[in-house]
Order: structure tokens, then C-alpha cells, then sequence
């Protein structure tokens, strides 16, 4: 396939595709109408792509779950405008329980009550899950075996991330005092384990 | 949100009432509830209020000074206690805590235990790093662009479903035989008699020769009889039109004896004589 | 306005606008948003994106209630992919249908609905003359000179048969209670006799 008719059948494709699309699913795609793309040529094309949008109003961006072409943010306010209804804004609470998840992934709803001084509302949870952003990874293995919550890529395609890395940093959650320090490392190794198997 | 309500003063805002600033709470003044509740309701809990008590005053989370801390809470908590805000369980635990670390600092402490002692406020400082960090966390993720607020994810149109070919169910020849078992099953539920299964060869031509008598309105006799099937053919087509005459869907004429016999569909045997 | 800005705001409009957007309406975008653009500046800038798109795998094509980004009509053939279905399976009624005009033919929908006990969906008797597999082939002289169904030719090629003859003898059917075990077998076997004999 000629170089410039492959760029133009990624283009299209991406623009097309209802939901992002990965390097694997564009090459599948070739492969399925019989024409054989690397997956280097792939992703040479679509960095081409991306450099040919660079100053243009839309952008082509890579987030978690693949390749989407999307607005560039600055152009937000006024774009918005299209629409009656306001983008929806969260709570505090809502924010805060979402970056204890995100941050510190996989956690429990204990764990979120401990760091928040409340109990967490239900609602909240299910907003989150409704949204896609957060899901049950596991259960932790002590007494009542609570669940784990964990992000999911839709939070992070949402949030215009690639992966949990390009979380803007915060300061580490500080050691437990020192007499319930063997307990907290304990956890923390638990978890590590957990977090590796919940892995898919 | 809560920063808003932050001014410089050591003492406590509760609120601006025409434009006027509240600083404490006059016991002749009324204040209205709606006012308070919405102060107090920023908070997104106890540990944002202890968090937003110490910012306020600039104290060091580190060495945190729980007396007057604990005093600006309960003051708080107080309020909140008045207005029979909802909030208040979450709070009072947090109010029971500072008042244990508060007694704790106060006891004197054996000089045995002095080196193993932990600093009573170790862990609620530890909270509220804790706390603080997420906080922050909150609000980058809030700053974040945003799907829907700051940027949309945009498509092309395309003609290219009109090239989606809807493709058409499979049916295995046994499937087929399979569903014809299943029908009679059903039928023989149904009736309670024998249903007979006549020969396929036979049911076949008997299609052929209505279809073909729907293009020919009148074939010869002979010429249904095609002599290149064999025996075998003959004998079918011979069946197939006794058949078709029983069961009144062919008209069979012959003019006179030994003359050659004529096959038509009834409808057009109808239309011949009544034309 | 920059005349950079503008561009980027008109593309990542129309890319957004969920329809065509005409110039009158992009005009009256920016005035809602307090920015002054002429008919002719937006005009301007469309003509620009018109032939920055030219060589790309999505054009801006204007159409009858405006202007919209659409894929090159080239790139649909392969495009089309991404919502290519699997086939879909046709009813146990539909089978039960073709499988008794195909063993019993000619019939008429009333001899059908006899055996089925259920009446004959016109949608089934539509599906199957529009796939080519049953025709009409005369009429049965009885008041209301009902149709008689047939298989055709397209029929026996999509089976790969010569002659209804090679239609494969009729399976045990399921024994949908034990009370009719022996009845079914019954039949069965009596089949199985008028298959040899009509063998030629």
C-alpha cells in the first residue's frame, strides 16, 4: 500500500472509530481486509498525524485506551457554548474520594473513611462507577473481606491521560507512627500482591 | 471553595450579613441559618474543617498546636450542633479524638516511658498530611482537561456504512432436516394422526411442472415426459401429474380419445372455457 | 482575533457541531460569544480549510444545510469494516417453514400453518422469496386460490444439491416428552423405508 493512501486510511479511520482506537486494533483492521501493516508503521503514521494537527483547532491525542482526535483544550470555553446544558461539576467530595482512588489505587472504602474523617456515601460510589471511572479490582483478605476499588481507562481517557504516571504528583501518604509501623508495611506488600493479580 | 471564606483574622468569620463581615457570633444579633449552613456545609468534612482551621492561622501541621486548635473545632462543632446539621456524627468523632490527644498531652508521663512514648498527635498529624495531599491530588485532577468541559472528542462523518454488506444468515443442510423433524414432531402434538411423508422426487416435480405451466399456460402431455431422465424420470413426472390432477391443481384435457393430452393450471383452464 | 485563532475555532466547530454548520450559523456563534466575525471572514477561513483538507483522509464537504467533515468516499469500502456484523440466525419458525415447503412442496401457507399449529408470519414468507430460496408456483383452485410454495434452484445450489431428492432424511426429532418417544420412532422408521424407495 502506497504511504500516502495508508496515512489517509488511519486518518479516516480514527475519525471514524466510535471509541479511540489502539495501534493493535488499526492493524487488526488492515489484516481483517487483507493488507498486511506493521505495527512500527503504524505508529510512525500516526505520529506523522500528530504533528501534521499540531497547530490546528482539533488534535490528534493518544489516551489510555488508544488514538482519538479531540479539540484543543484551549479552545474549550467557547466550543462549549454549542451546547444548552453545563458540563457537570463535582463535589468536593466526590473529588476527593475520586483522587484518594486514583492516587492511592487499589484502596477501600475504609481506607477512603480513614484519610476523609466521613463515611463515604454510597451515592458517591455509584456516580463513580456509573461513570465507568472506578471499578472493583479485588477484595482485600482480612475479616469481611472488603473491596478494592481501582480506576479504570475510561478515567483516564476522560482526564486526557495515557496512564496513572502522568497523574500530576503529590506528596507520598506519610509512615504510620512507628508502633503501627510493621502493620502498615504489611499492608502495603498485601496490596502490592493484590494489585499484580488483579492485573489482567 | 473554602479558601473564599478565609480572610487573615484570628478570629472566626462566620459569615457576611449585608455585606457585612460576621466575626463573632453576637448573642443579639440574628443571624440566618442559611448563611451558616453554607459555610459550615463547604466543608467537605472534619478533617477539610481541621485542615482549613490550621491553614487559616498558619499553624504547622507538623507541630500542631491541638489547644487552640481543638478550641476553634468545638466552637465549630458547636454551631453545626445548633443547626442540627446532618455532618454533625462525622464531626463529633473528630471532636472526641482531639479531646483525647488534648488529655493525653496534659497527663504526666511516667519517666520510664518517656523514650517509648509516641506523641499522641503523631497519628492525627500523619491524617492530615495524608489529607493535605489529596486535597491537592483533588485539585490537579480538577485542573485536568476535561472531556466534555475543556475539550471534545470530535468524528468525521462518513458514507463508508453504506459500504456495510448486511450479511446474510447461514443454514446448514442438516439444520434444515432438523427443523422439518421438529415440525412434525409438533404436528403429530398437535393432530394426533400420521402425517405421511411422500416421496421427494414426486413432490419436487410437482413444483417443477406448476412453475413451468405459470410460464406455458398449456403444455403438451408428452412433452412433461422427458425421455433423457430415464425410466426413472418419467415415471416421476407421471406420478407428479396424477398427483397434481388429484389434488385439482392442474387441469388435464384431451379433446378426444388418442388425441394428445393437454396440462394447464386450473385458474387458466377456467379462463379458456369461460373466454 | 488572531486570524490563526479564528481558524482553529471555526475548525473545531464544525468538527464538533453534531450537524452541518452553515456560515450564518458560525456567525452567530461567535456574536453569542461576543466576537465580531463577518460572513466573509468565515467564508474565508472555510475556503482555507477546504484546501488544507484536500489531501487528507477526511474532507470539509459543504452540503445542502452546511458544512461537515466527512471521509473520503475513496476510503469507505475499507472503512466499512469497523461495523461489518457477524450474520445474524434465522428463527426456528423461518426454519420450520423453509424445512416443510422444501420435504412437502408445492404447499400453501394454510398447509404450513396446519402442521405448524401456528399461523406464517408474512415477514418469514417475505425473507424467504427476497433470499431467492421460495417462489409462488401456481395457485390451489380451492376458494381463495391460495399460493403454492415451492423451493427454487437458488435453493438447491445454496445447499449444494442436484434434486430435493439428495435433501437429507428426516433426524429423529427431540423427544419433547417421553410419552412421545415411541410414536416418533414409529415414523422415523417408516420414513427411513419411503427414502429407499424413492431412491431411483
Amino acid at each position: 500500500m502506497q504511504q500516502q493512501q495508508l496515512k489517509q486510511l488511519i486518518e479516516a479511520l480514527v475519525f471514524v472509530a466510535e471509541a479511540p482506537m489502539n495501534v493493535q486494533q488499526i492493524v487488526d483492521h488492515f489484516l481483517a481486509h487483507g493488507r498486511d501493516v506493521s505495527r512500527q508503521q503504524v505508529r510512525n503514521v500516526l505520529a506523522e498525524l500528530q504533528s501534521d494537527y499540531q497547530e490546528r483547532g482539533i488534535q490528534l491525542q493518544q489516551v489510555a485506551s488508544g488514538y482519538r482526535f479531540q479539540t484543543r483544550a484551549e479552545l474549550g470555553g467557547i466550543i462549549a457554548g454549542l451546547w444548552q446544558e453545563k458540563p457537570p461539576r463535582y463535589s468536593q467530595a466526590l473529588m476527593e474520594t475520586l483522587a484518594l482512588i486514583a492516587y492511592r489505587q487499589p484502596i477501600t472504602r475504609g481506607d477512603i473513611e480513614e484519610v476523609r474523617g466521613v463515611s463515604v456515601s454510597s451515592q458517591i460510589m455509584k456516580t463513580l462507577q456509573e461513570r465507568g471511572w472506578v471499578k472493583v479490582v479485588g477484595h482485600r483478605e482480612v475479616p469481611g473481606r472488603p473491596q478494592l476499588y481501582a480506576t479504570t481507562s475510561t478515567f483516564l481517557d476522560y482526564f486526557n491521560l495515557t496512564d496513572l504516571s502522568e497523574l500530576p504528583a503529590i506528596p507520598e501518604p506519610p509512615a504510620k507512627a512507628s508502633n503501627t509501623g510493621p502493620v502498615a508495611q504489611e499492608k502495603t506488600a498485601e496490596t502490592a500482591t493484590e494489585e499484580s493479580e488483579s492485573a489482567p | 471553595m473554602t479558601e473564599q471564606v478565609a480572610p487573615q483574622q484570628q478570629s472566626l468569620p462566620l459569615g457576611f450579613v449585608r455585606g457585612e463581615p460576621v466575626i463573632e457570633k453576637p448573642e443579639d444579633l440574628y443571624i440566618p441559618p442559611d448563611a451558616l449552613e453554607l459555610i459550615l456545609e463547604s466543608f467537605s468534612g472534619p478533617m477539610d474543617l481541621l485542615l482549613y482551621l490550621i491553614r487559616r492561622d498558619k499553624l504547622d501541621i507538623v507541630d500542631l498546636p491541638i489547644l487552640p486548635v481543638t478550641k476553634q473545632y468545638m466552637t465549630y462543632v458547636e454551631m453545626m450542633k445548633e443547626l442540627k446539621l446532618e455532618l454533625a456524627a462525622d464531626y463529633l468523632v473528630m471532636a472526641a479524638m482531639l479531646a483525647e490527644i488534648k488529655s493525653r498531652l496534659l497527663l504526666p508521663r511516667p519517666p520510664a516511658d518517656e523514650e517509648d512514648e509516641i506523641d499522641p498527635r503523631a497519628e492525627l498529624v500523619r491524617r492530615l498530611q495524608e489529607y493535605e495531599a489529596i486535597r491537592q491530588g483533588a485539585g490537579h485532577l480538577d485542573e485536568l482537561p476535561q472531556e466534555g468541559r475543556d475539550l471534545f472528542v470530535v468524528h468525521a462523518e462518513t458514507d463508508a456504512k453504506a459500504h456495510v454488506e448486511q450479511p446474510l444468515p447461514d443454514v446448514a443442510l442438516a439444520d434444515l432436516a432438523v427443523a422439518f423433524a421438529q415440525a412434525m414432531a409438533q404436528a403429530q402434538l398437535l393432530n394426533h394422526h400420521q402425517v405421511q411423508r411422500e416421496k421427494l422426487s414426486t413432490r419436487e416435480r410437482m413444483s417443477r411442472i406448476l412453475d413451468f405451466l405459470q410460464q406455458q399456460p398449456r403444455v403438451r402431455f408428452a412433452d412433461l415426459l422427458v425421455t433423457s431422465e430415464g425410466k426413472a424420470g418419467v415415471v416421476v413426472s407421471f406420478l407428479a401429474i396424477l398427483e397434481l390432477a388429484k389434488e385439482a391443481l392442474i387441469e388435464v384435457v384431451q379433446v378426444e380419445a388418442f388425441s394428445e393430452i393437454h396440462l394447464s393450471t386450473r385458474g387458466e383452464a377456467y379462463a379458456t372455457t369461460t373466454a
